[in-house]
């Protein structure tokens, strides 16, 4: 309201032009639309804000953001978990400056006014001096509706959003075989790793939702490296990427890249956690996860994951999965910040949590072998986008007037699904999905 | 200085040779000499870059079993250094991006454990400018290493890192430390 | 008129809501309104731009702002103080880029103009090349009017605004104790310290006008440790600040902490030093002086001030009073670089100023025991108020609401006091006046 | 369209007066007028984009900017130059990160999309993924117009600009005697030095359109140690830049200050040298150049050049003759990258190139002895002209009052000549260009 | 050489001691060891920290007696480690900034006067990221120090230094230097 | 190690000279002492300053005879030393920039020719704060120098420098590497 964003909801309808499956550069670039986008999308839907393995206890808490806010996500004194908006409701100070920490509650630095784990104001800088005049109660910590699925706790402001469960609809069956394929769960390895590429926001979410056809040019090298021991990995992940699903269910699109039928199953899983798949997952569930050597997936607008096995010398280094989530935080329109965990079965011995982690933190983190160069392609498309010539000349999701139309028949998972990781048209929905938060037809 | 102390001084002229080591190692690593760097390396070499968190006094909470930004071994750090020395084979150092390695407060010293390894603490200030973003980056660590003399130099037996930010000011690490 | 702020008048009313004692956090946060601020205040009233001892002879002159724009404070060779803006009149060029010197005139570094120490434009790079075209009076530095208030330099760009004098009003009560306490009246010790706190300017003048509760939480350590060398200073100056006046007077808003009636007067005043302050100020005002244990207090828009005893150790160190001036420079939105000057009386010995100055930067500065702990709790502020939800929960003055009713009836000087520095009303009325410059009310 | 500049063309019209022969500090600080710049001038007018002997071969190339926009110029196979827009067709990604290389062809490093030199698309990630749905050439890069004269290539991506030729009319004759005073014309040294000044992109090329008298206040000091071996040449050079002809030509304008009569001609040229420029040029031209001292001008928009001759030490450094070209690319309202190139007749021999190297890098470039003084003016302008107050204060070309009606009555060349460096005429003029294009004049 | 000059020359033992000092000081001042780094200090320490001004070239005028950043004895600076060591005394190092300290340029000499102080000048870079902006902070600074040796050590007599900022781009500085 | 590569070593005292000679010449650099610094320059010196440029691989085009930022001799160094040094002959630096020169890094070893000159090699960074821009400028930079000793200390006989930014993030260079 206060910001006259000059955009009309007829001009941001025509930026993705369904029809012809492009979309506008300066969905990348416009300042505006970058402000648009923290009020029609982040506050209204479902954001991710961490796991529950990460405040395992009461009282602890991490520190995170919901678009340019900051919160606090606390189990409190009673066990519950909350999601506080980190700012005094006296003066706006910072309640918490901390990223992790365990405490009772929040006592601001500046007045010392303190709340509770739940955010209840407990006492203010000295309660007399109000003389009764004031409600306490308005003036306790502002709280985000809060959601789990599957150790995965989201949060949002918007109270006339759907509950979470129907909001992630047919995702969950996908989130069940990522995040619930053993009776515990996952647990987080350690706190997130955070960086700062130097493009918008929704760069990630849409390589992740899944771009194929990336992973032959821009990681080549390291697949033939880390996958197949130096020899012939790319060629075979090529064809593994032609002829995978691709699956758009409600929130999320992503892809399921199948190894070839020579490639044993279950690479890097040991026999006694296939078991515990086996007897958590539904059969067509673990029919997409046994042969699956790349799991990339983004539920809108900016969690995503990726799953896959890697070895670093198919001699001496045993094949090992790595799991990351992450979430694209929008800090500027050409500034994001990933904040990134590697995860691994509760369930797993301490010993593979080892690789789990080595697997993770050697490919898809700032320093990874995948991600450091996705980085440079992203900022590249930043830099190649800025200009005046440059904005009106389209992005194209053009192999999706191939594909939309021949979804696979006899899918059995939910939502629908393409025969194709090269088939675009997984990503391009995931910009229809933002077309409609920010028109407002969601 | 107590007897301990006094036994795990190094001599002036090690200590020189110890201080060119890190400068021609800085030089191997900001001229992309990633063959020759990996040469360096004993072959049970440890090679880890963690990053500091702000905790709450009094409650440093223990997430998981941890994850540094770097955790390597001679294995992996092969498959880095061929990745990354090779213009055909990187995306973020083709071009190669300007490296400056400013090595300073050296401090070495016998380990404790006898056996000629000697424990060497340093601070790095990398400077670096990509192809693709003219504004340099400008990165603070610190290093505790391991070194291990063998006849033509030393061997660098571990090296523990730590950088100098919570959240990377960049879109990635594509350098070792 | 260049810039479409966006702002209604109406709006801008509704931003401090005078009812509720509340305020919207935009005002810290709002790029517009930053704009507006710099036309609507800045542009408009009188400014504080040094003090007389900074230039105490002919042709001395420092650099300094007003608002975003640069000019000088010269005493000219007549002796006469003026405030010239500090850009060329040919091409704009700053004709004087030192923080301080001595100079009959400024010569333009671009072409060569000069300009004597009174503005007036002596040369042009060749005065035959406009062959009597143009009329060089026209081309003089452009000049502030300029007031001056017991050595206190103000200037201002408004032909329309009243008179300094009148413009201070009721103010010069408590500038006269302050500034005017011997008959030579103060003078500076240096040149000013200058640091950016990454906050909204009008953090610093609202904390100075004065926020009585904030010192027992930020400051209570290192009050503890310098006023009463570590023990139970905290509880003391707890419950000094709670009974204390906090008084608004025109443009100033302010407290005037007085210590226990068991502590000594004039505490770190030699008596020499007293026995001037008694005979050059009035009896009421040397009541409100002699056991001020804390005077900080804000001029709007961005003048403020800071005085107060400290020992860095009671054996050691004798008591002695810091006193510090500061002006809040507009720089960004959530940007501001601090002046900051440390004064004592002019009749001091070497041995007091030397006390003076180590009792101010010990205290008040960039590394001072209290300022660098202001400065994180006002950093903090800026991030807890930048986002989105944030922007829509209130900053709270609500303790006004049980004092404002309620001055202190038999109150000697001139203005409004009210019986505690916990009041919330001082504070609040510095943002009043903001609200009515802004609205054009002012 | 998109952002809403909130500029009136009658509003932007006044900020040149040309009755008064003054223009407004916006021009240099306004954010908005930035943006409709880079639409309104670089994306509708010819720009310099690089020499030819930069890419003497088939496959060189080099990355250039045309406004914000990043473009690539390079020789294709087939010999013809080539202007093309360094960003993919598929999702934005620079094709091209490199300042100069040869290749055969660019092959984008996101999904390995393959353009020819020519910019053609040759090949997509897959083509059979696309089933013929979509036409390639679409997907070709884009081209900008391509013109070249005296060896400058220019650009433009406005279909509807004039030829080139045309374009640079009457400028032709003074680009001549600049460029194409020898049969094989220049030849540069090396790719150019780059660096940032922190003002407004105009500042240099109205400089170079060019400034006489900033010459003696700011470059006086180096001139006395380099023209006349450290005695006396401020005062000719003064005299001289007074009584030489400025000239406006087309899209150009400049100087072309003469030596005195006692001064000997064709300085710091070798006789073979001369013999041939003798040959090249017509009498006139030849008249204007053998005894210039400094021949500095601008082609509307951002090309400008400076010539002249100098000694670092009149017995030990032969006189020799600086030569540098430069753009001033436009990167914020408030920062500017200058792009520098030092060049030297292609028929010199080595001994002369190094020589006109090292009188180029001493002279004109980020450390040069004279740039190195006119950055810190021009960063006093912006800085000078960013306040509130300083906005009201118009910059100065009054001179031109004296002058503009008093043309050169005889001058041989195209175009109007000023009997004076000092006039003011031409720097004014390019921001008379500056208006027509602004407002849609042009 | 002059005789005198060659007086004051340390030998390269001594050298290499002060130079370690140095480096260990700047462990405890990174790390924020503050009382630690407190016991380095002689009890007459004076400490003070100056700031340069840009003045009109011969007008270097004269404002009042002068007011540095810092201007400590032993007595003020025990209250400055006091706070700033215990998180629960400090705001703004609560949670602790990031810190590293890069000591360079490191020259010693024996101090004029006869008495076995040394003159030690060096220039540091402090390298500085707090928990509430992520952007590090990146000061030069010169110092000049006298030391004194003493059983263990040295202790610090005298720090004259002086940062590399007119007008500080910091909100604070909350840390020594 | 090779026996040329023993002959060329230099032993601790020299090599403790030499590093001092640096950091006498920063400060003379970064306090502008222009005159003085000049008198550490042999008269046949060779001053040069390059940058780097991103080349495709494999196609480091070669473009003209090449323009460093600065290559000057005894002559043209004296010019610009006089204007730097004087504050009525430079607008860039009246009133003069705050330097600081950090130099780290620093080996030397006996020149391959005979004749007692020493090459050293040293990394530089230079924080710089003018005064009408309070945000610091800071430039890495690399130098390969060839000193000659004289009865005084030494004398920089060549000095090939290159800088850290393709594009100079700064207005210009007024100062010297
Ligand atoms: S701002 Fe939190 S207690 Fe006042
Ligand atoms: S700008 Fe000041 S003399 Fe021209
Ligand atoms: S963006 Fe260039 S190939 Fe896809
Ligand atoms: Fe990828
Ligand atoms: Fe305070
Ligand atoms: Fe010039």
């Amino acid at each position: 309201m206060r910001i006259e964003h000059g955009w009309q909801p007829s001009e941001i309808e025509r930026l993705v032009d369904i029809d012809k499956a492009t979309a506008s550069r300066l969905i990348f670039t416009d300042e505006n639309l970058f402000r648009l986008e923290l009020q029609r999308i982040f506050m209204r839907t479902w954001l991710y804000i961490g796991h529950e393995s990460e405040i395992p206890n009461k009282g602890d808490y991490v520190t995170r953001k919901m678009g340019n806010d900051p919160v606090i996500l606390v189990r409190d004194q009673a066990g519950r978990v909350r999601v506080l908006l980190n700012t005094c409701t006296h003066r706006a100070t910072l309640v918490c400056r901390a990223d992790a920490g365990n405490a009772r509650g929040f006592t601001c630095p500046y007045h010392g006014w303190v709340f509770g784990s739940d955010g209840a104001l407990v006492a203010t800088a000295e309660d007399e001096t109000y003389g009764g005049k004031v409600n306490f109660r308005n003036l306790d910590l502002r709280q985000a509706r809060v959601g789990s699925y599957a150790g995965l706790v989201f949060a949002t402001w918007n109270h006339d959003a759907p509950p979470l469960d129907e909001h992630l609809g047919d995702a969950r069956w996908y989130l069940d075989i990522m995040f619930g394929h053993t009776p515990r769960g996952m647990t987080v390895l350690g706190l997130p790793h955070r960086w700062t590429p130097t493009n918008n926001w929704k760069l990630g979410p849409l390589n992740f939702a899944a771009d194929g056809p990336h992973a032959v040019k821009v990681h080549g090298p390291i697949v033939d490296a880390t996958l197949a021991g130096g020899n012939g990995a790319r060629a075979m992940i090529h064809q593994a990427l032609l002829q995978s699903p691709s699956v758009s269910a409600g929130p999320y699109n992503g892809i399921w890249t199948q190894g070839p039928q020579e490639m044993p199953e279950w690479m890097g899983h040991p026999p006694e956690m296939v078991a515990l798949y086996e007897k958590t997952l539904n059969p067509a569930q673990v029919a997409l996860f046994r042969r699956c050597i790349a799991s990339v997936g983004t539920v809108f607008p900016n969690f995503s994951w990726v799953y896959g096995p890697v070895s670093f010398d198919m001699q001496a280094d045993p094949i090992t999965n790595f799991f990351a989530i992450r979430v694209w935080q929008p800090v500027a329109v050409n500034r994001t910040e990933i904040w990134n965990w590697f995860l691994v079965e509760e369930e797993a011995g301490e010993e593979l949590k080892t690789r789990a982690m080595r697997a993770g933190v050697r490919t898809f983190t700032a320093g990874g072998t995948f991600d450091q160069d996705d980085s440079e392609a992203w900022h590249s498309i930043q830099r190649g986008s800025e200009g005046e010539m440059s904005s009106t000349v389209d992005v194209s999701f053009q192999v999706a007037l191939n594909y939309r139309d021949r979804p696979i028949a006899d899918w059995e998972g939910p939502g629908v699904a393409y025969p194709s990781n090269y088939c675009e048209v997984t990503e391009f929905n995931n910009l229809v999905q933002w077309r409609a938060f920010m028109t407002g037809a969601r | 200085m107590t007897t301990e102390a006094a036994r795990r001084v190094i001599d002036d002229a090690l200590y020189r040779r110890v201080c060119e080591f890190y400068y021609d190692e800085a030089d191997l690593l900001s001229q992309r000499q990633m063959g020759q760097w990996f040469a360096l390396l004993a072959e049970d070499i440890h090679y880890r870059v963690g990053f500091p968190e702000f905790y709450e006094h009094g409650t440093q909470r223990k997430v998981g079993i941890g994850n540094p930004y770097f955790d390597d071994d001679h294995t992996s750090l092969k498959v880095r250094v061929h990745l990354l020395g090779n213009p055909t084979t990187t995306t973020a150092e083709s071009p190669p991006s300007i490296y400056n390695y400013f090595v300073t407060n050296i401090r070495a010293r016998w380990a404790e454990q006898p056996g000629g390894e000697i424990e060497v603490d340093s601070r790095l200030l990398v400077y670096r400018v990509r192809a693709s973003e003219p504004v340099p980056y400008i990165l603070g660590a610190r290093r505790k290493d391991r070194l291990r003399a063998v006849d033509d130099g030393f061997r660098i037996a571990r090296r523990d890192a730590a950088i100098d930010q919570a959240i990377i000011q960049a879109p990635n690490l594509s350098f070792l430390l």
